[in-house]
């Protein structure tokens, strides 16, 4: 496999092809929009399905050689690619993967696909800009997880956001305007902070060398120099970013609005990929750019906190949710707690805890909300106290639920419980008291989701609507469509090594490189502390 | 005579700036404008007495613009009143907020 | 999968042993057939376009009646057989049958390498989780102790699987009762041959997630579903103890392995905090799986699942989970007395308080339910006091009698149920008081009920009284010169509180043996309340529903002599804990301070003489104040009164969790965290607060803008004053 | 240079010409009807041109009266007579107690700023530089009095002077434009 992707080359143009790509797949989708524009609405529907479905395959299959090609064990950066763009500023068109980035990106691209066969059905009127921006959402996502410009992350930052902001505000729910907006204002007050520290740490690359240069590589250079007044700001900046996209405690208010309101392809790819944004910022450029800071014992346990306090409060509330939807939100937010938690906990085993639960999140939220699509689109109702029974009348997604769930849950042997107890025993030897805490929140999720699969699949079958559902279980879309994340929840349960070794050498590599810029702060305090 | 005069324009202004903020007809309004303008040119001309003639330079050119202010106020006030019958400024309010 | 054979040094490494993970892949196997049976038989992809709502649907609603509809009928057992019932019944119990046979030869092989197997057998199968410092390989560990419980569940696990064929057989969703019982077995073994605590764990959870799923089998019924979730949180609350204990292990020993924990806990001081906090945490799992006192709420409400679930899972196999772990981590227990006495303590209470709710039910399983309980709590007791082997003597005891009892009431319910069915009559068929007479029906499971109940009061020669008799022996001989006496709980020293667990000890013995005479005099003497109509269909079970409980009924008579004590036995006393010696030996003297337990001779007498006299009198009270002619049927019974209500109402324990626990925290998270903090605090105030501001100070912005001249020149003036101001003050 | 030789005279003169231009200021604001205003303010302008001569500035003394006097407020009066403005009784033109009252005070508070700050001290930067301080323009023989006048107008201030008549010619274009008939207006 090796032989060949180096035959063909594969590591010097992949990425910018799998950037490139799906916007081509767009244009395909907006000239074909126009120049079919006498069709019905269905068959326009059918055809825009089809190609975004053949674009995000040929994606998936595309990206799937980075799993080979992507040499994790070494420092620098894989398939790396890097243009100038605007010489002036020293803003590059840099991408590059580490292990950590290539999880993230496998898990986009994979996703992509599914998050199309998932809307199907669902969305009937618009089909062709809706896919259009599905695709060019993916471009944003995947360019945020590659960049290693500093400029052109904040490009794909807002790359991504903007079709997110119309597919929920146009095929969204009664309450879209609002929620989008709310969404859309939220991150954008967090990203410009960040676009402020970013202009900020070109201005000091330029103090310090003479010319402006946004590249990643020289930011982390400057970590070295030592304290740099001002950074704290930048570390703020950049932290409140991302904490809002995380999201952490307190800005965590946009997300059961975006995801009870988006359609169902919007609610997938926002929680099973969007959301990942927060914690690969924090991993990639707010801890490393400012390692002492984000490491000074004040900053970590407000971070670490927010991080328990988000997971507690998460699953509690999702504990008393009416809308299925809305639970699984909040139960992001407990989820994603976790691998803040992990993040700041800065061990090897809390590390690759985090990087776990990200992938696990995304695969079993993911199927989550596909599955609320699939009785959204029999009921059209999200309410758990009109479901009640559907084990007997709908078996097939009654098991599908039941499995998903499970894994929601962290029941071992799915890919959860992996993600969850790394977390947990890592950042127990650091930080005791809030992996105690974060312990508890595995009996309220058991607590939450169980009684939700209950009042959905188990009481008696009274409601004449869900009698009706007799004949109409999973259809075969559903079915090929779940599959693969069915078995990827018990392939990552039961044999999760792949995957940990892949992210294994970024992890490691990270923590040494914060506990060195840690340890030389501490010398630099005990030995400051003499002049 | 400089501080008594400038005191004067001094009392003329305030006593057109109470007109000004008194009054409700348009017509009257400009005529304390007028005199505020007066109140300067008096003190423009104490001051040339001090500074050189460009003091009195500008009173030509305040007495050029008063004018050309006043023709043109006073014919928006004729249009105004051909529209609506009165120059009670409170009435006037096409342009509330 | 590479069976890195590193332990090939191992005695037993080239014997069958070495095919241990057969014996666990069986199960799974089963589990997978039956799974996709039950779902190709239930599974009708819907149409291609789901949201086309088009009313009942066509033929294929008439197809998908027979299958998994009958679900929701209220009752399950006649809706018709379900087609591949034959196949499922074979492989089922097959499955199980060809592991215990697996289990047996690797036994022989283990007992034929006799005393050369100091060191346990450890076979590592493949890397479960490679990062950082900790390493955990799904490996399987084969001694001694592991041994004898893979020998209990896959017995007793064969026999019950055989007893289902009959019960179950006419049930709808059979092949997916036997998928989930299977999916049990897998991860019952899995939790018995793991060889590190992360394995046991998936085990543990496993066998929760199995008792949810089987608890709440027939969810159609709310009752049933609420049952199976309580039970999996409170299962939750105990697997959150476990987890703690295991980040303790792996922070301080940094190994979650058995053999490096041992080799962890010898550098750990006598009784220190940190061994203490870790034995704690670990018995607050333990609680929580095997049902002690603060966490045994689940397990009466387990009932509500099939009755040979309960006999399985909720008696014989899953709640001795917490016995096996304590016996498994006797090196550390053994370190903290503090945790033991806790333990022991915690045991004896469970078993008093359940035997007076016992005392006092009327539903045949809800009493054996909170006899499990109680008889739990001396297995605790046993391994409390540091009586390893006597603690898994009584497991595997109890075992044989408890699964007995449990399969004789599930062949009654059966014979009342097809009685109710025969006439129609739709009545309690779990309840005692429509019961009665029995005995001249169901004469085989009588006197076979008649064994275990005789077994499991204590009464020579049957095997409840050798294991309930050693576990006090063992109390007494340690409420001197032992750690245990020496240490001191909660302040009182431990020598008080051994005598006082000894006295709960036998009140609970003499509880066990009135209720469980009362349930026998109510079931199976006495006249029949049933109803004339019903007593033509009563009878005996099929054959292979009651020949397992004749297997079940020898192991009990004849279990007692596998561990004689050396009292009476001679050459063939003690076999199990000779067998056990190399597991747990090494515990048990570091408690009993370097000697076994050397009761005088004299004083064993006196111990044994106690143990039988009080089983004689709780069975001699029982025959004679009850007076089983007096009950009537359910329908015309009076409500209970005083005492006897609270214990029927099991001392209003669930009704005190629910209003101290969980309807504050629901109550807490809708109202102050969701309502208040969530959309009051942060949405209201914060995100649409600024929203608010926002306009606000837009519309006082539009306040100056009114349109009249008049405004402008006072703003133009004042503004001037205030430059003026500005001015002449500076 | 006057009140060097007969400060008596020359100084009743100013005051006199003050008083009553304050008095008729008063009474311009205070009238009622529009046409008594007009003349009121008209008598302040004569005042005032007395004062300007007084003050050696003769030619804008005659331009005050000439422009000012003769040709605005005659504009004034007439399109008061236009808009047959005249009746005191409709026109409860001056607004109530309160606001005159507010008035006042402001007034007041105006007058005791300009006083406060003509006591202060003129900061140095402001001082009139000694080559200003040049003997008040003496009415030479050749330009007469227009001299002293009429020379920075045309050398320094001569772009001001051209703007100010553009700006004349803009005014008269527009006060035409407004002044227009409505229908026409409409017409195009």
């Amino acid at each position: 496999m090796h032989a060949f992707l180096d035959g063909i080359g594969y590591n010097g143009w992949i990425l910018p092809v799998l950037l490139l790509f799906p916007l081509l797949g767009a244009l395909v989708l907006v000239a074909d929009a126009r120049r079919f524009s006498t069709g019905t609405a269905v068959e326009a529907m059918g055809r825009s399905r089809s190609i975004a479905l053949w674009v995000c395959l040929a994606e998936a299959l595309l990206s799937l050689g980075l799993w080979w090609s992507v040499d994790v064990s070494s420092a620098a950066w894989q398939a790396a690619v890097t243009l100038p763009w605007i010489p002036q500023w020293g803003v590059r068109f840099a991408v590059g993967l580490d292990g950590i980035a290539l999880m993230l990106v496998l898990l986009t691209t994979c996703l992509m696909p599914l998050a199309v066969l998932g809307s199907w059905t669902s969305i009937r009127e618009r089909t062709h800009s809706f896919y259009a921006l599905l695709l060019v959402l993916t471009t944003g996502m995947l360019g945020v997880f590659m960049a290693l410009d500093l400029v052109l992350f904040y490009v794909m930052w807002e790359v991504m956001l903007i079709p997110m902001y119309l597919i929920i505000g146009i095929w969204g729910g009664q309450r879209r305007l609002y929620a989008s907006v709310k969404f859309f204002l939220y991150t954008m007050v967090g990203s410009l902070l960040m676009l402020v520290a970013i202009i900020w740490i070109g201005m000091v690359v330029r103090r310090v060398t003479g010319a402006p240069d946004f590249s990643y590589d020289t930011a982390l250079q400057l970590a070295r120099l030592g304290p740099i007044p001002g950074a704290f700001w930048a570390f703020l900046a950049f932290a409140l970013a991302f904490a809002v996209k995380v999201p952490m405690w307190p800005f965590h208010t946009w997300l059961p609005d975006a995801h009870v309101e988006a359609p169902t392809a919007g609610s997938v790819i926002l929680a099973a990929i969007m959301l990942k944004m927060g914690t690969f910022g924090f991993v990639r450029f707010a801890v490393p750019l400012f390692p002492e800071i984000a490491m000074a014992p004040a900053v970590r346990s407000v971070f670490l906190a927010l991080a328990v306090i988000g997971i507690v409060y998460g699953a509690l509330v999702a504990l008393v949710q009416p809308d299925f939807k809305k639970l699984v939100a909040y139960s992001s937010v407990s989820h994603l707690g976790f691998v803040m938690l992990g993040i700041f906990a800065m061990t090897v085993e809390a590390m690759q805890g985090a990087l776990m639960v990200t992938i696990s999140h995304g695969i079993s939220t993911g199927a989550l909300f596909l599955l609320i699509g699939m009785i959204y689109e029999r009921r059209h109702t999200r309410l758990l106290a009109d479901y009640g029974g559907l084990a007997s009348v709908m078996p097939l997604f009654a098991v599908a639920l039941t499995i998903v769930a499970l894994s929601s849950i962290g029941v071992p042997g799915t890919n959860g419980f992996v993600g969850e107890f790394l977390v947990l025993i890592g950042s127990f030897p650091t930080q005791p008291w809030y992996a105690v805490v974060a312990a508890t929140s595995v009996i309220i999720a058991a607590a939450y989701l169980l009684w939700a699969v209950q009042r959905i699949l188990y009481n008696p079958l009274t409601n004449p609507e869900n009698q009706a559902l007799r004949g109409r279980d999973l259809n075969w879309r559903e079915l090929g469509l779940l599959a693969p994340l069915l078995l990827a929840i018990v392939w990552l349960g039961v044999y999760p090594k792949p995957v940990l070794q892949k992210t294994e050498a970024a992890a490691s590599r990270l923590v040494q490189q914060v506990e060195s810029a840690r340890m030389s702060q501490q010398r630099a305090q005990t030995g400051g502390g003499a002049r | 005579m400089l501080a008594e005069s400038l005191a004067l324009s001094a009392v003329l202004f305030t006593i057109g700036v109470v007109g000004v903020l008194t009054r409700r007809n348009a017509i009257i309004l400009f005529m304390c404008v007028e005199l505020m303008l007066n109140a300067v040119n008096l003190s423009f001309v104490a001051l040339s007495t001090l500074y050189g003639a460009t003091g009195q330079v500008f009173v030509i050119f305040v007495m050029t613009v008063a004018a050309a202010e006043a023709a043109v106020g006073l014919a928006i006030i004729i249009a105004i009143f051909r529209h609506r019958q009165t120059v009670h400024l409170d009435d006037i309010n096409l342009l509330k907020g | 999968m590479h069976t890195d054979l590193s332990a090939s040094g191992h005695p037993l490494s080239d014997t069958v042993a070495a095919l241990a993970w057969l014996i666990l892949l069986l199960p799974l196997l089963g589990f997978v057939a039956n799974g996709l049976l039950s779902l190709t038989a239930a599974a009708h992809p819907g149409p291609a376009d789901p949201s086309a709502d088009h009313g009942h649907g066509d033929a294929s609603h008439g197809h998908a009646h027979t299958i998994g509809h009958a679900a929701d009928h209220d009752d399950a057992h006649h809706a018709g057989r379900h087609p591949a019932a034959k196949w499922v019944s074979l492989i089922g119990p097959g499955v199980l049958a060809v592991a215990f046979g697996f289990a047996l030869v690797t036994f022989l092989a283990m007992r034929g390498a006799g005393e050369a197997i100091h060191a346990p057998y450890v076979l590592t199968l493949f890397d479960w989780i490679p990062t950082g410092a900790l390493q955990i390989p799904v490996a399987l560990q084969l001694d001694q102790l592991s041994m004898v419980m893979v020998l209990i569940i896959t017995g007793i696990g064969t026999l019950i699987h055989l007893f289902s064929v009959g019960y179950m057989q006419d049930d709808p969703g059979y092949p997916r009762y036997f998928a989930y019982l299977n999916l049990f077995v897998f991860f019952m073994l899995l939790l018995v041959l793991g060889a590190s605590y992360p394995l046991m764990f998936i085990g543990w959870e496993g066998v929760g997630l199995c008792s949810y799923l089987l608890i709440g089998f027939w969810f159609s019924e709310e009752a049933n579903a609420n049952a199976g979730k309580k039970a999996f949180i409170v299962n939750r609350i105990g697997d959150f103890g476990f987890l703690v204990a295991m980040f303790l292990l792996f922070a301080n020993l940094g190994s979650l392995s058995y053999t490096g924990v041992a080799a962890g806990a010898a550098g750990l001081e006598m009784g220190g905090a940190l061994v203490t906090t870790i034995c704690l945490f670990l018995f607050l799992g333990a609680t929580g799986k095997s049902a002690q006192i603060p966490l045994y709420v689940w397990l009466p409400d387990a009932m509500a699942g099939p009755t040979p679930v309960s006999a399985l899972i909720h008696a014989a196999t899953m709640v001795t989970a917490g016995v096996y772990m304590i016996a498994r981590s006797a090196t550390l227990f053994s370190l903290a007395p503090a945790a033991q006495l806790t333990v022991a303590v915690v045991g004896a209470l469970t078993a008093v308080f359940a035997a007076t709710i016992g005392l006092k039910q009327w539903d045949i399983k809800k009493v054996l339910a909170y006899s499990t309980v109680s008889q739990l709590g001396y297995m605790f007791v046993g391994v409390g006091v540091g009586a390893y082997t006597a603690g898994v003597f009584h497991l595997m005891t109890h075992a044989f009698f408890k699964a007995l009892l449990f399969l004789g009431s599930g062949s009654v319910i059966y014979a009342m149920h097809q009685a109710y069915h025969a006439t129609h009559a739709h009545a309690d068929a779990q309840d005692m008081r429509n019961m009665g007479g029995l005995r001249r029906y169901m004469p085989i499971t009588s006197s076979l009920m008649w064994i275990a109940t005789l077994a499991i009061a204590g009464i020579p020669p049957f095997s409840g009284f050798f294991s309930k008799d050693e576990i006090l022996a063992a109390v007494f001989a340690r409420t001197h010169h032992s750690t245990l006496a020496e240490a001191t709980w909660l302040g009182i020293p431990g020598s008080v509180v051994l005598y006082g667990v000894y006295a709960l000890g036998l009140a609970a013995a003499l509880m066990t043996a009135v209720y469980m005479t009362r349930m026998m005099l109510y079931t199976f003497h006495g006249p029949n309340r049933t109803g004339p109509a019903e007593q033509g269909h009563l009878r005996e079970a099929p054959w292979i529903m009651t020949g397992p409980l004749v297997v079940l009924g020898v192991l009990s008579a004849v279990g007692g002599f596998l561990n004689l004590p050396a009292l009476f036995g001679g050459g063939m006393s003690e076999i199990l804990h000779h067998w056990l010696e190399p597991v747990v030996g090494e515990g048990t003297l570091r408690v009993t301070l370097g000697e076994a337990a050397h009761l005088s001779h004299a004083t064993e007498y006196a111990l044994i003489g106690t143990a039988v006299a009080i089983a004689v009198i709780g069975i001699a009270v029982a025959w004679t104040r009850l007076k089983p002619a007096a009950l009537v049927p359910v329908s015309e019974s009076p409500a209970e009164q005083g005492l006897a209500r609270t214990l029927l109402n099991k001392w209003y324990v669930d009704e005190a969790y629910d209003r101290v626990v969980v309807q504050p925290t629901l109550g807490v998270s809708r109202t102050v965290l969701w309502k208040g903090l969530d959309t009051g605090i942060i949405d209201g105030l914060f995100v649409n607060g600024a929203g608010f501001l926002a306009r606000g100070l837009g519309w006082l912005g539009s306040q100056l803008q009114t349109g009249r001249v008049g405004t402008y020149a006072w703003v133009l003036v004042l503004g001037a004053v205030a430059v003026l101001a500005g001015f002449s003050f500076r | 240079m006057d009140n060097t030789f007969h400060p008596l005279f020359y100084g009743f003169h100013f005051y006199l010409f003050g008083l009553i231009a304050i008095a008729s200021a008063i009474l311009f604001v205070t009238r009622k009807s529009p046409v008594a205003a007009a003349l009121w303010l008209i008598n302040v302008m004569f005042c005032l041109a007395a004062l300007y001569v007084m003050l050696d500035a003769q030619f804008i003394g005659a331009i005050q009266v000439l422009v000012y006097a003769g040709a605005i407020m005659v504009v004034f009066l007439f399109v008061v007579m236009l808009l047959n403005l005249g009746q005191p009784n409709d026109l409860a033109d001056v607004r109530g107690t309160g606001p005159r009252i507010a008035a006042g005070a402001v007034g007041l508070a105006i007058l005791a700023e300009v006083m406060v700050l003509a006591r202060s001290r003129i900061p140095e930067g402001y001082a009139p530089t000694a080559a200003a301080n040049l003997p008040a323009p003496a009415a030479d023989a050749a330009g007469g009095v227009i001299a002293p006048v009429a020379g920075p107008l045309f050398r320094e201030h001569l772009l001001a002077f051209e703007l100010t008549s553009i700006l004349l010619l803009a005014a008269i274009v527009g006060a035409v434009v407004i002044g227009k008939k409505q229908g026409a207006a409409d017409a195009r």
